[in-house]
């Protein structure tokens, strides 16, 4: 149990030369069984984790992760978080997770930065503009806060953009979402951990699972490098990794995991205020804290376990934002990396029971789940707890790419991210 | 004290032409140096070792090293704050002259900053300490951000649009050779000798590498004196036209396939005069190499001790650099602190041009040989197995205090305050191996140098020299020489063993090496300050802290402490990293493990990266032949659609844009309308199996359409919906004629060779695209038949015999044209087809009989808005418009076009459970009660008047919506829950900040329900 | 961004060609006799293998031609290209070290990032 | 009526890039583009052999390699591999018509698709000793001359256009010459990319047409 962070703490430490801060979380040994296994340390398998406990009382439970917690997509992400999603069932998962990330730093005693600063979505010509404010339109009726603005608002929220109308993908307008924003990512993944650790869930790192045994369609047991645990439920979060665990019990997923690259500049003084994100020249930058500029770059066509993309995919990526912002031409790339995305059919997450009694599949949220972490890990660990889905999480079902019933979001209003 | 008045520029040696001065200025000093100067060398030779503050605590920080390894030295570059470079490295940086460089990231100033504040009270920023507090109320983050975001970050970006220019190139090489040190030549030359495409990068501005570091005399390579060596090794590159040798050149990335990213500066160096205006200021080489040899040398790596960050703390491998490459002395009065012999070749060259040196502290207990006899001769003072333990100096370190260690590593001895305005130190030499582990070798700890050596090779590349883990000289370039000969042969050429130069010298080797994770300290530990990150201020009390915290992994260490995360990387701070962590843990460096190498080795410009596709070049303009007719009228605006521009309306005098597409489409019904239609989607679809294809990939059947017919066809994906849609016409029994839409048109064709070759590869059938060789007018209006019977040579277009639907062939003026009788206006109309090189003729040539005196047809150009608005008013969808990826047929209440048996791409996606239900979105005909009121496209369709509160159930939304000056009201078209069983009922438009609108629920083909009195 | 070699134009650069997907998918015929389920295995489940696998390439930018390439997902190796309608070719890649598949060299895994103290150049 | 007299323009051929002039540099490098040749795509089995194309043309063939052209004796027609099942035939201005009733001729009956494409491409024309350095600028196909020899015909990727790259026979002591064949609406784009590149050897940059006006 770790101790409570708050202001008085830190000058407390500081004062005595922070010999007294404790463990954030333990590093238990593993138990030869759990009433839940969840697979996979990232922010979503830590939130279903953290709520398994929280609202369903289920602790002697564990989080098993073959690297360390947070080393997948969601320690390679750009963080941005938005809920302006078009359909319903995704408005109503993407914002039920933006009201618990307005609120997520307190409730887990631990600064993950949430800053609301706003998402600009660009539109570049007259079909991108009519589908954005068509999505505009559906948020005002969703209860989602969602606005449009003309070229001249976008340039006042967003000074260093170029509106020059003489472009090749002029910026003819915008939506906003002021509520939207971006987090620190580990902070998020540590503060899960540690709150969850804290009520006694059993964090497993460096651990990885290779099986997943069943008998007449019911999950058994799981076999791990670290040995073996009995378990009636097992919740994989794998990310791009799903598919290979879903092997284990012979399901085949609407799934391809394909590398999404990612570059940050050097830091710099504060130079833009919010997030932007154009499709048709395809830019995501924001800035972080520290300083530098966050940027995303194109996701590869082929599937790759590498955590590496192409190097003319970053080219683009500058040239696209050269367009945009002319004056980041003399910045510098300092670092750059690739994640493991899985991508689904529909660009909608899937949040589901299977055909084998016990296991449940949280994934393909591909290039944009990181905004619905809290709420992927609360309506999954509703799942897990209670074997039928919420009226969030029903919508995400596996069956729907039996039935035709997708939750077709790369449709016109594409935007990933 | 010494006197830093006077300069520190040695009076000979250094590869520097000190015949010719360059006046830079630095934080508003007036300074020289000499041309072949960086900014480092320049300033320390002008005393300057404070050149910056540090990213948390913003104390002072100096110069540490000699190459782009240096940690916190980077300052403003420019006078212009449009065009300033943030973050610059200062040895980096070569001077010029009229150079001016700021510090950046203190105030009101460099030597006094507010922001040092931050230090005083640093014991309450630990590592992470943000992740602590402001999780508000009362301290909530969006009230904090704004002031942290205000500290953090380095430079300032420009505020202007960048003037200068980049290019990229391509090459392919045999060998690609990446450092110039002698290992690196070596290599170049063995590689070249034998035949092979060589490219040989380096880093800085002149080949050599290590061998700059040493005084010219000290070394002979095949009987010549350092400096002629390597100009003869150069020149014989030089002459070599199969060799491209690139100096300012680094590689910043290897990817896959041995494809690396080379960053040559061009011109940076050089005065604004001096650039020549046609060469780029950066360029990017995209080399793809068979085979590539890593010279990158080796880092040196600095001693982690208590207040180790003094500016005049510097590594000692970089204070010969400085002596030996520049001339410069980096003090008047130096201590050494070493683990290894190499270090005190510095003492020595030091005491020899003419500095003090108070002495020589080496970890290592034992001490043998000739270096004590060298230290000796020099009247060095020598304290084994002793420690710096503590500096003084706020600017400038001015004394150490020097203990004696015991055989645990314990303090021994009493305070020894010695003064001295430098301290050079070495823990010793590492391999450089950056790249190496991007090209995702394996990395192997080699305990004997207490570092990270390439271990197994992924990639064909090989390590040679110290990047290898092979310090000595000669060893070093006969493995250069052999990896060149290799690396050749690996390519095809004839292998030749060759000779390589003989190197004598009496370098002083880093032998047998101690390394201490962190040197003791008298202090409490509460006190201790011994940084491990110089740029991001981490402190090995920062690590503590996190492995306290149970963040046991190396990459969780890094992000919590943000060690090695800076625009260094960490490339001399992230082994004292690893090392001082295993040291924390009780393990050994390797189970500890190493954070990722990535991309770049080190911050790469961005327009440099983006290269000349930007501008004007960022994205190919598609134009028809007939765009330059378009352009000369005066009010003409263009829509993309894909990479095409079509002309979207044309606006006269005084008109709006509403004004112009009301004109237009009145005149397309009233008098003549033409239309530009040269970009929509042509394929030829030839052979036997045409019709069975045909079958295949539309919804509907093409068994019967006679030649000289024409069909509208549906295309689904496999999903079951729509894609795209065209007519296609039958040209011969086994050939037709395929449109498809502007923006699908690409699309269409792979979709189609894909089947053909992947999944119906028994098909007798061949595609071609013919999109652009024809030219298309598309003529509407009625009475239009009298224009077309006009312009072509007899030929009569007589609608009654001359069917819809139909095509013939004919000519105007003698040139060969096909004509379609196809239409999506509803209108009568003629697509004219004519060979794309007479396609403004024949534009010109039709308006030509709108300008006659007499009996002018009232010919009117418009554009796709209105095209648009007059398939509406036909109630003909437009795919990407009126779907969205997410329709069906039948949803489309085209159920006519989805032929009964028979199967077809995307067909059994129709009958699953959910996509076969009655209650999907489908498309209907939307007339607003209010004639006058048009609504918004993208308006959501709901079911009440009032607005329930949210989440308001939504039945759908609005695709098309025009004012229809035909029909004089307005029209829309919107996909409705269940919308085909709703004809007649009511819904609403819901509207921002205003009352939902009534609308009616109509079929979609408006001209037929206002005949029919519906609307 | 690797090579690939195109059977009718050699080795091109990756950036000529286009992706199609897992290989040696059949499609079944959509008017006969398939239930939801097995229809939806044909659109939309996906293999999607960390090791070997085929996969579908296009020279779009050259001769237009579809062909298969054989590449291990771990590391992206490629093992072989073979034509339409042929047969992957019979060739061993670096087997998984890791039981999630990852290849014991060349890999994104940070496990593999450094040799182990008794492996073997 | 009476109907005066229509002000017909005069017929008037037009090529992609009429627009833009030759340019040529200091040391030989020369730009142009060479309008209005005539072009013919021809797919068929390749099994089906070199018969029916030399059989009533005169002159024409097939290449017996991937990725090379054949031209004709009299160097009237040349033919382009570009896929194992598809070749393009270029001829001089016009020369098309007369290939085509030849190719028709010989090919009836034969399973195969002859397309006209004289106006769908255009062609741009570099030559001189530093024509391979400006185009590595623009491609990523390995331009040395030890890889890319007279005769080669390569499809690639030219800065975002595709384009088929071939080398041009200017015989021994003539400066190397390249053409580049490339679709009518890119070839501006183009044009204006490999200025861009050749402005290091004297050729005067030229900026692509733009203007559009695509904000109301
Ligand atoms: C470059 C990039 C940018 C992105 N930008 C955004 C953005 O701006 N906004 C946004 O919303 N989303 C973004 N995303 C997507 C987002 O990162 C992911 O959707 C989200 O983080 C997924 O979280 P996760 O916890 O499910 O997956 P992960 O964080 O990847 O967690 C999965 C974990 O499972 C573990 N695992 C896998 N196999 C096994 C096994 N056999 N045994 C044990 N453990 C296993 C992995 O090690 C991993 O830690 C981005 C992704 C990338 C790569
Ligand atoms: N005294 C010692 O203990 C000691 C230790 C190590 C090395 N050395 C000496 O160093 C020399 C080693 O010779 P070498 O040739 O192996 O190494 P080197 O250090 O002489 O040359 C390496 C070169 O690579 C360049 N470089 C590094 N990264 C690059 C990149 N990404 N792109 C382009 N260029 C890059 C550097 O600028 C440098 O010029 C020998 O003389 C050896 O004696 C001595
Ligand atoms: C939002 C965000 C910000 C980052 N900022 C930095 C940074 O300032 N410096 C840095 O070196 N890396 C930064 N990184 C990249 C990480 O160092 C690392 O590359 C990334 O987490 C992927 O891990 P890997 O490179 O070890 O595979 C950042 C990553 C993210 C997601
Ligand atoms: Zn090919």
């Amino acid at each position: 149990m770790s101790s409570k962070y708050n202001l008085f703490s830190l000058i407390r430490e500081g004062v005595r030369g922070h010999t007294g801060w404790q463990s954030q979380w333990r590093e238990p040994d593993l138990k030869s069984s759990y009433d839940a296994v969840i697979i996979g340390g990232g922010g979503h398998g830590l939130a279903t984790a953290y709520y398994l406990a929280k609202e369903h009382g289920m602790t002697n439970i564990a989080v098993i992760e073959k690297g360390w917690i947070g080393g997948g997509n969601s320690g390679r992400n750009t963080t941005i978080v938005r809920s302006n999603y078009l359909y319903d069932a995704s408005a109503a998962i993407y914002n039920h997770a933006l009201r618990l990330w307005t609120n997520l730093g307190r409730e887990l005693n631990y600064n993950i930065m949430m800053s609301h600063r706003g998402v600009l979505n660009l539109a570049h010509d007259e079909g991108e503009a009519r589908t954005l404010k068509r999505r505009v339109e559906a948020n005002r009726l969703n209860g989602v806060d969602s606005e449009w603005l003309d070229a001249k608002q976008v340039k006042n929220f967003c000074p260093p953009i170029s509106i020059d109308e003489n472009m090749r993908y002029p910026v003819i307008g915008a939506t906003l979402q002021r509520s939207g924003g971006v987090n620190r990512h580990d902070a998020v993944v540590w503060g899960l951990a540690r709150a969850a650790d804290s009520m006694g869930v059993d964090i497993i790192q460096q651990c990885e699972v290779t099986g997943i045994n069943t008998s007449n369609g019911e999950i058994v047991s799981i076999e791990t490098t670290k040995g073996s645990i009995k378990t009636p439920k097992v919740a994989s979060v794998a990310a791009g990794h799903s598919t290979v665990i879903a092997d284990m019990v012979d399901i085949r997923l609407p799934i391809e995991s394909h590398p999404l690259q990612a570059l940050v500049s050097e830091p710099l003084k504060p130079l833009i205020p919010c997030v932007i994100m154009s499709n048709a020249v395809h830019v995501y930058v924001s800035q972080s804290d520290k300083g530098e500029l966050v940027i995303g770059a194109g996701i590869d066509p082929y599937v790759s376990y590498t955590q590496r993309g192409s190097f003319d995919i970053i080219e683009h990526q500058m040239a696209s934002l050269m367009e945009l912002f002319p004056i980041f031409s003399r910045l510098r790339m300092m670092r750059q990396w690739g994640g493991i995305v899985d991508v689904s059919p529909d660009a909608s997450p899937i949040i589901s029971k299977t055909k084998v009694k016990g296991f449940y599949m949280n994934a393909g949220w591909g290039t944009g789940g990181w905004k619905a972490t809290p709420g992927s890990g609360h309506a999954f660990a509703d799942l897990v707890a209670n074997d039928t889905p919420n009226e969030i999480a029903a919508p995400f079902a596996l069956e729907r790419f039996v039935t035709g019933n997708l939750v077709a979001e790369h449709g016109a209003a594409a935007v990933a991210h | 004290m010494v006197d830093l008045s006077k300069s520190l520029r040695t009076v000979s040696g250094g590869r520097i032409d000190r015949s010719i001065s360059v006046e830079f200025s630095f934080d508003g000093k007036k300074l020289s140096g000499f041309e072949g100067d960086t900014l480092a060398s320049a300033l320390l030779a002008n005393g300057q070792h404070m050149v910056a503050r540090s990213f948390k605590y913003h104390r002072p920080r100096g110069i540490v090293a000699a190459g782009s390894e240096d940690p916190a030295g980077i300052v403003q570059i420019g006078h212009d704050a449009l065009q300033t470079d943030p973050n610059t490295r200062v040895t980096e940086q070569e001077i010029y002259n009229g150079l001016v460089a700021k510090a950046q990231n203190c105030w009101p100033s460099l030597s006094l900053d507010i922001g040092i504040l931050n230090d005083t009270f640093s014991d309450f920023f630990p590592a992470g300490f943000y992740y602590k507090t402001f999780m508000g109320p009362p301290l909530s983050w969006m009230n904090f951000e704004p002031i942290i975001r205000k500290a953090a970050g380095l430079g300032i970006a420009p505020k202007g649009a960048d003037k200068d220019r980049y290019d990229s190139t391509n090459r392919h090489a045999d060998v690609l050779v990446i450092g110039g040190g002698p290992s690196g030549m070596a290599a170049a030359k063995a590689a070249a000798d034998a035949g092979a495409r060589v490219v040989l990068a380096e880093e800085t501005n002149q080949l050599g590498g290590a061998l700059l570091s040493e005084p010219d005399g000290s070394i002979s390579i095949g009987g010549n004196k350092i400096d002629t060596a390597i100009d003869q090794l150069r020149a014989s590159l030089e002459e070599n036209p199969n060799v491209i040798l690139l100096t300012r050149t680094t590689a910043f990335g290897y990817y896959g396939d041995n494809f690396v990213g080379l960053w040559e500066k061009v011109s940076d160096h050089l005065s604004a005069e001096d650039r020549q205006p046609l060469q780029p200021r950066q360029r990017i080489w995209r080399v793809r190499a068979k085979q590539v040899v890593l010279a990158t040398g080796s880092l040196e790596r600095p001693i982690v001790f208590d207040g180790n960050d003094r500016p005049g703390i510097m590594l000692a491998g970089a204070v010969r650099t400085y002596l030996h490459r520049y001339g410069v002395l980096c003090g008047r009065r130096a201590l050494v602190f070493a683990n290894n012999d190499s270090a005190w070749a510095t003492a020595f060259d030091l005491h020899d041009a003419g500095a003090e040196v108070a002495g020589i502290i080496d970890l290592r207990r034992d001490l043998s040989g000739h270096v004590l006899e060298n230290a000796a001769r020099r009247g060095i003072t020598i304290y084994a197995g002793s420690a710096i333990v503590a500096t003084e100096g706020s600017k400038r370190v001015t004394a150490a205090d020097i203990r004696r260690l015991d055989e645990h590593g314990n303090i021994a001895s009493a305070t020894n305050w010695i003064t001295c305005d430098l301290i050079a130190n070495s823990a010793g030499w590492a391999p450089n191996v950056a790249l190496f582990s991007q090209s995702r070798g394996k990395l192997r700890y080699d305990d004997s140098l207490q570092a990270f050596r390439p271990g197994k090779s992924w990639q064909n590349e090989r390590s040679v020299g110290a990047a290898n883990g092979t310090f000595d000289l000669q060893v070093g370039i006969d493995e250069g020489h052999l990896a060149g000969v290799e690396a050749a042969a690996a390519t095809g050429f004839k292998k030749r063993a060759g000779k390589t130069a003989k190197a004598k010298h009496n370098m002083l080797m880093q032998t047998d090496l101690k390394i201490i994770a962190q040197i003791p300290s008298p202090k409490t530990p509460k006190k201790v300050r011994a940084f491990i990150d110089l740029q991001d201020d981490v402190t090995t009390k920062d690590i503590k802290v996190a492995i306290q915290e149970g963040l046991s992994s190396v990459e969780h260490i890094k992000r919590y402490t943000t060690t090695g995360m800076g625009t260094d990387q960490g490339k001399i701070a992230n082994l004292n990293a690893f090392a001082f962590i295993a040291d924390q843990m009780d393990k050994s460096v390797p189970e500890v493990g190493v954070t990722t190498f990535r991309q770049p080795y080190k911050p790469v410009t961005m327009g440099a990266l983006a290269g000349q596709h930007v501008g004007e070049h960022f994205m190919p303009r598609r134009t028809t032949a007939m765009h330059p007719w378009h352009m000369a009228q005066k009010g003409v605006i263009f829509e993309p659609v894909g990479d095409w521009l079509r002309p979207r309306a044309f606006l006269q005098k005084g008109e709006s844009f509403e004004q112009a597409v009301q004109r237009e489409s009145k005149a397309a019904r009233t008098g003549i309308g033409i239309l530009d239609a040269s970009t929509l989607g042509k394929i030829d679809v030839r052979g036997p199996d045409a019709r069975k294809f045909l079958n295949r990939i539309y919804t509907n059947a093409w068994s019967k359409l006679a030649p000289g017919k024409c069909r509208y066809g549906l295309m689904l994906n496999e999903d079951g919906m729509v894609m795209d849609d065209g007519v296609t016409a039958c040209i011969a029994d086994d050939h037709f004629h395929m449109t498809t839409t502007t923006g699908g048109a690409a699309n269409v064709l792979s979709h189609l060779e894909d089947y053909l070759q992947t999944e119906w590869p028994e098909l007798k059938v061949y595609l071609t695209t013919t999109t652009e060789q024809t030219s298309v007018a598309s003529i509407c209006g009625p009475g239009c038949d009298k224009l077309v019977s006009e312009l072509l040579d007899n030929f009569d277009p007589d609608p009654a015999t001359f069917k819809f639907m139909d095509w013939r062939d004919g000519r105007i003026d003698g040139i060969p044209v096909r004509v379609y009788r196809i239409s999506f206006t509803g209108e009568l109309s003629y697509e004219i087809n004519i060979d794309a090189s007479y396609g403004l003729w024949l534009w010109k040539k039709i308006f030509a009989l709108s300008q006659r005196e007499g009996g002018a047809f009232d010919i009117t150009p418009y554009g796709t808005e209105t095209m648009h608005l007059l398939r509406a008013e036909k109630g003909f969808v437009i795919v990407g418009q009126d779907t969205d990826g997410t329709a069906t047929p039948i949803d489309l209440g085209m159920n006519w076009i989805v032929k009964k048996d028979g199967d077809f791409v995307g067909r059994r996606s129709l009958t699953r459970s959910d996509t076969s239900r009655q209650d999907r979105k489908q498309l209907v005909g939307l007339a607003t009660l209010d004639p006058g009121k048009v609504l918004m496209e993208g308006t959501q369709i709901i079911a009440t008047e009032d607005e329930t509160s949210t989440p308001v159930p939504m039945l759908g939304h609005v695709t098309s919506s025009y004012f229809s000056p035909n029909l004089g009201r307005s029209i829309a078209m919107a996909l409705v829950e269940s919308g085909h069983t709703r004809m007649g009922q009511t819904l609403y438009a819901s509207r921002k900040g205003d009352k939902a609108l009534a609308v009616k629920i109509v079929g979609v083909d408006f001209i037929q329900e206002r005949t029919d009195g519906t609307i | 961004m690797f090579i690939i070699q195109c059977p009718w134009c050699g080795e091109r650069d990756m950036s000529e060609f286009s992706c199609g997907g897992e290989a040696h998918i059949q499609r079944p015929d959509g008017s006969k006799e398939l239930t939801d389920e097995e229809w939806a295995q044909f659109v939309f489940m996906r293999q999607n293998p960390k090791g070997r696998y085929a996969e579908r390439w296009n020279h779009s930018a050259g001769c237009r031609q579809w062909f298969n390439v054989l590449r291990n997902t771990a590391t992206d190796e490629q093992l072989g290209v073979y034509k339409m309608g042929e047969t992957p070719p019979d060739v061993d890649t670096l087997e998984p070290d890791t039981p999630s598949g990852e290849a014991p060299i060349g890999s994104g895994n940070d496990a593999v990032k450094i040799m182990k103290p008794d492996e073997g150049e | 009526m009476v109907l005066s007299k229509v002000t017909s323009p005069q017929i008037e051929r037009l090529s992609p890039l009429s627009h833009r002039t030759a340019k040529s540099g200091p040391d030989g490098l020369t730009l142009q583009e060479s309008p209005h040749l005539g072009k013919l795509i021809l797919r068929m089995d390749q099994k089906v052999g070199n018969k029916p194309v030399t059989a009533t043309t005169k002159g024409a063939s097939l290449p017996s390699n991937p990725c090379t052209a054949v031209t004709s004796k009299n160097g009237h027609i040349s033919t382009l591999w570009l896929g194992p099942d598809e070749w393009m035939f270029i001829t001089e201005k016009d020369g098309e018509r007369e290939l085509k009733i030849g190719l028709d001729m010989g090919l009836t009956g034969l399973v195969h698709q002859l397309v006209n494409v004289t106006d769908y491409y255009t062609s741009i024309d570099i030559s001189g000793h530093q024509a391979r350095e400006t185009l590595m600028n623009l491609t990523t196909l390995d331009m040395h001359a030890r890889a890319f020899k007279v005769g080669d015909v390569k499809g690639s990727l030219f800065g975002h256009a595709n384009a088929y790259l071939w080398q041009l026979n200017t015989g021994t002591g003539q400066p190397e010459a390249f053409r580049l064949i490339v679709r009518a609406s890119m070839a501006d784009y183009l044009w204006c990319l490999i200025t861009r590149s050749a402005r290091l050897f004297g050729i005067p940059e030229e900026m692509p047409i733009s203007g559009e006006k695509l904000v109301i």
